[in-house]
């Protein structure tokens, strides 16, 4: 081996530390710095902000006069408001468990060394890719009595079929769950897949001598191995219930009568339809709060968990 | 080159079309166009965009509005002034003052009014109600016979789609031909609460309920086009709706008098409920400030009045336009809105924001709505209206 | 017939042949330790026999019986994984219990069974953690515990102990070895140690690239490797192998080694006979290579050969010396007190009762 | 113990089989109704579409809806089709994905491999802002963008999209990055690499799985908004999405629920693009972090 | 002055202190090998020194330099990590030249550096390859060359070895001695394995819990370790340790062991005056206690001791007998080939010249 000349090596004067050595360790909070103004600004910011709004008499738009807790009081008093929260304990549970259960029966069954996996799974998953602006009309006609469902399986012969919830006030809100699900289900099945191929083959295979049958080991060993992804799933899911708009616009538009309301149509009609900005404001601070309540607690967790 | 941007949801074609109008109008005096549509929910995502717009500094030149829209606008301190071009050309003396009252604020012209629509019509099928006798229904009570005929026929009787504004609108045209102008007044216009709680508005909610009954199942959020279509190809018998809807009559290729039949609203004849769709002028400073004028005066020039108006189905926002160019229809309006301003019997319209804000005019539908789809009782309507109405001023 | 038999198993993944027609017999109470280097088809042969991949071509017959098509929950046979693969969703109890509940052992026999495991095992106060909980250690020793608790008809080890540093590595051979000696099941293991390998086994079997090199006892295996092969893979410092050829001195038939510098007498256990001018290679470890103090008194055959040391390697319980000498370098073990450096020359004696003699070109062993 | 003699037959494994094929089979079915009644709708014309079942084959499939939505609806009193706002989705998606995929890297990298006091609350704070509903920041994001003068323009939706995108893509790639051995880092310390050089040559190469998790999550995202499309945009400038709307729910005139429909499909291409793709990818960018599993 | 000296070095992690007062003196060109069980903290003095993490005190001194602050990149120094940390997107090639790269070494320049870096470790048909398709084998040597392409002042080892499968291990192993002996650069390597900490320091030490327990040469080490943990960590199967008592026999000094039923000779490496009566440890390897063959003809004192043989394991090259005689138990290494099994009596042979002893209070050897 020849050797190679020796490099140069760069000698600082003092021990101390230099002005290059310095910037050196501040360079990472610099890059991070940017990002994380933004957010302040951007997110916590506007987080004031609009909790600053909720207390002013705030209409068309924004008035800087403090009147104390009057949109909280107008908020509270509107059945609108009673009747979103209700629909979204209602939406969002049917819709987490359901995306969840089905997202999983499916990605257990795309486990099955399926042959046609790659033709199967961007079906499954193109409903995320489709936005409710370019779905809303489909799935309107199809779950319309007068046009979709009902009327072809009466076409087919079947008389008394009959699917009308988008027009009912009691069933409304599921016709909100169908889509929804559709459209998530295949995106929490890609998780489940996901965290299913991460299963270790040996520790089914240990089961398999333990003599469990392949039931029990879904049962037993790979459902609950999954906990973390059924974790992620929630909060994802739990998000996207909460955000839900364009999904209950395009579908019902908040009807019949308000049936389907939700806290995100209401603070979006209240703040910018019904000249209502302070009302609208401070349904989005309960939105907060609520939200802070589910995310607080998992971020608490999560991030902790890494320390051991 | 100077340019107007106009914030809009006139979308589809032919109101578009008419819009192409003005735009050439502009263009031909060497303004450009820059076209802002912004379409749904009438309007609710275009005040969206224009909180936006406004917000941000740089709200375009002008923006399609309606009532009590414009007077919040107003207040804000965000729009521009119109008062010596309208000085100019006398609009003072040629737009109807009901229009007035939303045009101007604190007496300063803010709006340049484009057209009157009128809210409280019924149109019918000819061939059905042919069949149902011929008579056009003058009260309550023969509409609902009119109706029980239709149903008899086979077809649905009235055809309405279950949107929040479209119930609002069948709703105030009970409400006149119940309980009359005066009534009207003083329940929508003055939100009196006791008015709002009175017997009268029980009959009102029970007439309601009643109408229901002659709706198809497939109702509920359907565009308020659609039910026009189901009347025209003869699948339902009559849809209570405002003037434009007889645009989709006359695509249709069908004519008043001889395809359809436009009446006022039964028990509503001589009262008139308008709306007005009108382009407020915002503040956007000196430098576009020349074509901001030239487009107001092209909004109220009578050509332009005549074709936009003659394509949407409603009536010129000035009065001394000529009506040879509308339809039975188009010259009956005319007519109706003369004489209604004449005797006092106009007034605004509740669902298209001509009586009341929005948080008001909402906050009715809520009431309206949930009663009509069965979500409360009559008792629990007439009880909540007031409060509703309260919560919301 | 054997306890366990395994008849001209082929198993092919795709177009290659990862184990090739595999035969072995196996009595019950028997510690088969299979070994080979990385890639040759050990786990595969377990897998195969726990039932967890179908086999090519070929039976396996358990206690008399064809068991090619029985499910593996169904085969009584205990697995104890080298990624341990613990359920990580259950504690400690939970896993050692799992297979006991699948086969619908009640909950009080259970809850003994897993507490004399436990015992057994000393991971009593481990029962309710879960196994991220646990060391390296602590896992291995579930893992076992899971498959102790059964007393199945036959236990597999996949190389349950490589993941353990030195000190715990000897421990649990020990307590392998105790539980195999009181039990008396029958255990197939594999490794990559040769001491574990060697102290663990009463059968060894050589694999390489999915064929049988060797099966016989550790003595058998290490003493009297069937090829090259199986000769340079057990042991460590690996067999010196040095080029020979066969010569007449005296009248007797001795091997020359070094450029013939060198001859030694062929070694007792070459029964054959070896033509002159016959090529061969003769083997012998480094421990059949000391200096004077370490050499064997009752050793028959020992030819004194000087050679210049190349390097020294202290262990500190022996020294390793590498040598030169005529085109041929070989590694002796020497006491470890024994004064030697680099570049000096020294005496080494080769002792021969413990050379074997290998075929150059076929590269199996003489005998 | 002597275990009970029992085969697997082949037949029972067969069945199974074609229970599971049928299932999903079935399931996609389900899944595809809805593309299926856009895709159909738009081959038809509107005699049929009113008049016929929704569910049924265009009797006399015809491409005219395509070339309408494309090229010749009317939007607004222009009538020059979609094809103008796809670009403009294009112009900022583009930009958009990019900026805060490399945001997100960015900060990924320093929060799991430069970490300072205080990192968890700083990851914490990016976090929960995926959190938050967009309606309640709409008008002091307008008041911002108007103040930098980015009103009304792609570049400042570009920059709403990149704010709001910065928790998600910051979570995605702390998640991945937390799992990339640290001794890399060091190696390249050690080789005399700085803060920069490391995150070029040696994270970001091995970076593919999740660029993909990100690039699918923020194109599908941005490209479908409409929100942030409608309020910080006019006009020409409008991306996709609004002018979509503009076409689909004009109040007045007749619904040619073909063109519709054709427009939507046109919508939805990119993005369904990028799913069929890479959806094979998706998963496995799952499986490499963005789930913890 | 040393040509690296490590003073007074403490490093805590939160509250824990992972290294304590840690100093070291390194010569030019000297082979400095840590040991210490996992956790004690020798990966984190690797990384002290290399400046990946910074200090809680003390000072690192490089060449008459102190080098606390300086960036890891400015230090001159090569690390090989335990995981070897190829970067997984380059070539082997790429991975060779990039630290000459990011010292901007030109291309033609960089290229023949990596030739013949190549060259010397026998992987130049690998170049193009990536990591993800090298053998374990061959990814330690491309993380070696990526040392030694640079020449630095210090080369750091983070147990390079311990993926590696036995065979490629003693291989390894001679091509590092190899490498320090022919380029005679100052090394310092980490290991758990007791052969490589033998076979290549010049200076071992010790650590536990971050405290150094002995520095001193393999041989010092190993024969004379400074406390029980070290006697008992070094070596395997580890050192016998013996309860005894200070006994005097006709005049003499002995310890008595086995329950006083054993006395022996006082090793002569005691120098300390041993009270009557006094309790001690006796410690002696395994290969202190032979059969009558491998006892070392040169010993001074050797005493000869019968006990039952409770487990017997051969290993091929020798044979560990593990007998218990009076309450206590050893190991002893027989000649491979001696006939011995358990439950059986045979006479161990203790080399007396071999035994160190500590003090069971304090745990230190004494001398
Ligand atoms: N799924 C598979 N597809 C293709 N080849 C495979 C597969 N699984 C294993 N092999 C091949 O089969 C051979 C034997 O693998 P096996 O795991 O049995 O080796 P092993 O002896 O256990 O090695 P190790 O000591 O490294 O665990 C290997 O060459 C491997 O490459
Ligand atoms: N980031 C950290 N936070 C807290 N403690 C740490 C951290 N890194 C290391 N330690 C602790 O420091 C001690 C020394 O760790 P180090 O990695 O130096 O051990 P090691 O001697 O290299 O062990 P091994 O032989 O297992 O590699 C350990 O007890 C470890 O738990
Ligand atoms: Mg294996
Ligand atoms: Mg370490």
């Amino acid at each position: 081996m020849t050797p190679i000349e020796p490099v140069p090596f760069v000698t600082p004067e003092r021990p101390r530390r230099t002005v290059a050595t310095r910037l050196g360790t501040l360079l990472p909070k610099i890059v991070l710095a940017p990002s994380f103004a933004i957010t302040l600004v951007f997110v916590y910011g506007f987080i004031l902000w609009t909790v600053y709004l909720s207390f002013t008499r705030s209409r068309i738009l924004p008035v800087y006069d403090l009147v104390g807790f009057d949109a909280y009081y107008r908020l509270w008093s509107q059945p609108n408001w009673y009747m979103a929260i209700k629909n979204l304990a209602i939406f969002g549970v049917l819709y987490i468990s359901l995306c969840i259960a089905i997202g999983l029966f499916i990605a257990i069954l795309m486990d099955q060394r399926i042959r046609a996996e790659g033709l199967l799974r961007p079906i499954f998953l193109y409903p995320m890719a489709l936005s409710f602006v370019v779905t809303g009309t489909a799935w309107k006609w199809f779950l319309n009595p007068g046009l979709g469902l009902e009327k072809t399986m009466q076409n087919l012969g079947w008389e008394s079929f009959k699917f009308d919830w988008l027009i009912n006030t009691d069933m409304a809100i599921y016709t909100i769950v169908i889509a929804g699900v559709w459209q998530a289900s295949g995106f929490v099945m890609a998780m489940f897949l996901a965290g299913l191929r991460g299963i270790d083959g040996e520790i089914i295979k240990a089961a398999q001598i333990d003599g469990a049958s392949n039931t029990a080991i879904y049962r037993r060993i790979i459902i609950p191995m999954l906990r973390p992804v059924f974790l992620s799933a929630v909060i994802v899911l739990a998000h996207m219930a909460i955000k839900s708009y364009d999904l209950v616009i395009a579908l019902t538009g908040g009807g019949p009568g308000n049936a389907t309301e939700l806290p995100s149509t209401f603070m979006y009609s209240y703040t910018f339809t019904r000249s209502q900005m302070a009302v609208g404001s401070a349904s989005a601070v309960m939105m907060l709060m609520g939200i802070t309540a589910i995310i607080v607690p998992y971020l608490y967790s999560e991030l902790r968990e890494k320390r051991s | 080159q100077e340019s107007v941007e106009v914030l809009h949801w006139w979308t589809s074609g032919g109101e578009a079309a008419a819009l192409n109008v003005l735009k050439e109008n502009l263009q031909k005096q060497g303004i450009s166009w820059q076209d802002m549509p912004v379409a749904g929910g009438s309007g609710v995502q275009a005040m969206t965009a224009l909180r936006a717009r406004v917000t941000s500094g740089d709200p375009p030149t002008a923006v399609q509005m309606l009532g009590f829209d414009i007077k919040d606008w107003a207040e804000m301190g965000v729009v521009g002034n119109l008062n010596d071009l309208a000085n100019e050309q006398g609009w003072d003396k040629v737009i109807p003052a009901a229009l007035q009252e939303f045009s101007k604020y604190d007496g300063d012209w803010i709006a340049a009014p484009v057209n009157v629509h009128s809210t409280n019509w019924l149109w019918l099928n000819k061939a059905a109600l042919d069949k149902a006798g011929g008579k056009a229904p003058e009260n309550m009570d023969e509409l609902f016979a009119v109706l029980d005929k239709f149903k008899e026929q086979g077809i649905t009787p009235l055809a309405h789609g279950g949107q929040p504004w479209q119930d609002g609108t069948l709703w105030e045209a009970v409400v006149l031909s119940v309980g009359g102008m005066d009534f009207y007044k003083k329940a929508v216009i003055d939100a009196d609460a006791e008015a709002l709680s009175s017997d009268t508005m029980r009959k009102v909610f029970d007439n309601m309920s009643k109408l229901r009954e002659y709706f198809d199942p497939n109702f509920s959020g359907r565009d308020w086009n659609l039910s026009t279509a189901l009347v025209i190809e003869g699948k339902a018998g009559a849809q209570q709706m405002g003037d434009w809807s007889k645009g989709e009559w006359l695509r249709a290729e069908k004519k008043p008098g001889e395809d359809f039949v436009c009446i006022r609203f039964p028990g509503t004849q001589g009262s008139v409920l308008f709306n007005s769709d009108q382009f407020v002028m915002f503040d956007v400073g000196e430098d576009k400030r020349n074509a901001q004028l030239k487009m107001a005066a092209a909004v109220e020039d009578p050509a332009f009045q005549i074709a936009f108006n003659t394509v949407k189905g409603s009536v010129p926002a000035r009065t001394d336009v000529p009506d040879t160019d509308f339809d039975d229809c188009g010259k009956k309006g005319m007519k109706d809105l003369a004489e209604a301003a004449a005797s006092g019997n106009l007034a605004g319209s509740l669902a298209h924001g001509h009586a009341q804000p929005s948080s008001v005019k909402e906050a009715v539908f809520d009431v309206v709505t949930q009663h009509l789809n069965g979500q409360i009782t009559t008792d629990q309507a007439l009880e909540r209206l007031p409060q509703a109405v309260a919560s919301a001023q | 017939m054997s306890f366990l038999e395994i008849r001209n198993l082929t198993k092919k993944i795709g177009s290659n042949e990862v184990l090739k027609n595999i035969s072995i017999e196996l009595e019950k109470g028997e510690f088969l330790v299979l070994v080979g280097p990385s890639g040759c088809g050990k786990s595969t042969l377990l897998n195969a026999i726990a039932g967890l991949m179908p086999l090519t071509s070929g039976q396996i017959i358990l206690d008399g019986q064809v068991i090619n098509d029985l499910h593996p929950s169904k085969r009584d046979i205990a697995m104890v994984f080298q990624s341990y693969a613990l359920y990580p969703n259950m504690t400690v109890e939970e896993n050692i219990g799992f297979a006991l509940e699948m086969r619908g052992v009640d909950k009080v026999k259970r809850k003994e069974a897993i507490r004399d495991v436990a015992g057994t095992l000393q991971i009593e106060h481990l029962l309710d953690r879960r196994p991220s909980q646990l060391s390296g250690g602590q896992r291995q020793r579930v893992a076992m515990g899971r498959a102790l608790v059964r007393q199945p008809r036959v236990f597999l080890f996949d190389e349950p102990l490589s993941n353990l540093d030195a000190k715990l590595r000897v421990e649990m051979r020990a307590e392998i070895k105790a539980l195999h000696h009181n039990t008396n099941t029958t255990i197939i293991y594999v490794t990559h140690d040769q001491i574990e390998a060697m102290t663990l086994a009463t059968k060894i079997v050589v694999l390489r690239d999915g064929a049988i090199q060797q099966v016989g006892t550790p003595h058998e295996i290490y003493s009297r490797p069937a090829n090259l092969f199986v000769a340079d893979f057990m042991g460590s410092p690996a067999m010196n192998m040095l080029k020979g050829r066969v010569v007449t001195v005296d009248g007797a038939r001795r091997i020359a080694i070094f450029d013939n510098t060198v001859n030694v007498a062929v070694p007792a256990s070459v029964t054959v006979d070896l033509a002159e001018g016959r090529d061969v290679i003769l083997g012998l470890r480094p421990e059949g290579i000391t200096d004077e103090s370490l050499a064997d008194p009752a050793a028959g055959s020992v030819t004194r050969v000087d050679a210049e040391v190349a390097l020294v390697e202290p262990t500190g319980s022996d020294t390793f010396v590498t040598a030169k000498l005529q085109g041929g370098t070989f590694t002796a073990r020497v006491r470890a007190d024994v004064s030697v450096a680099p570049k000096e020359r020294f005496t080494f004696l080769f002792n021969l009762d413990k050379a074997v003699v290998f075929d150059p070109v076929s590269k199996q062993r003489l005998s | 113990m002597s275990a009970a003699s029992e085969t697997v037959s082949a037949g029972s494994a067969r069945t199974a089989r074609i229970v599971i094929y049928g299932l999903l089979f079935l399931l996609a079915a389900v899944y595809l109704l809805p593309l299926y009644v856009m895709l159909t709708t738009s081959l038809k014309s509107l005699a049929e579409i009113r008049g016929g079942d929704m569910l049924a084959l265009p009797r006399e499939p015809s491409a005219e809806a395509w070339v309408k939505a494309w090229g010749q609806a009317c939007i607004g009193v222009t009538c020059e089709g979609i094809k103008g706002y796809f670009w403009n989705s294009i112009k900022m998606v583009v930009p958009a994905v990019a900026i805060s995929t490399v945001l997100g890297a960015l900060n990924g990298y320093v929060l799991t491999k430069w970490r300072f006091p205080g990192h968890k609350i700083v990851f914490g704070l990016m976090l929960f802002a995926c959190f938050i509903p967009f309606q309640a920041v709409l008008i002091p994001m307008a008041r911002v963008l108007g103040v930098f003068g980015l009103a009304n323009s792609t570049a400042g939706l570009v920059f709403v999209h990149v704010v709001y995108g910065l928790g998600f893509t910051t979570l995605f790639f702390r998640n991945y990055y937390e799992a990339f051995p640290d001794e890399l880092v060091k190696a390249a310390m050690i080789d005399g690499a700085g803060f920069f050089k490391i995150f070029w040559r040696i994270l970001l190469p091995s970076s593919g799985p999740i660029i993909v998790v990100t690039v699918i999550y923020q194109f599908t995202n941005i490209w479908n908004d409409f929100l942030f499309g409608v309020s910080f945009s006019s006009g020409a400038e409008s991306p996709m999405t609004v002018a979509l709307n503009n076409l689909v729910s004009s109040s007045t005139g007749v619904k040619e629920y073909n063109v519709d429909m054709a427009a939507a499909v046109f919508a939805a291409l990119p993005t369904l693009f990028v799913y069929i793709v890479a959806g094979r990818y998706f998963v496995r960018g799952l499986m490499a972090g963005a789930v913890k599993g």
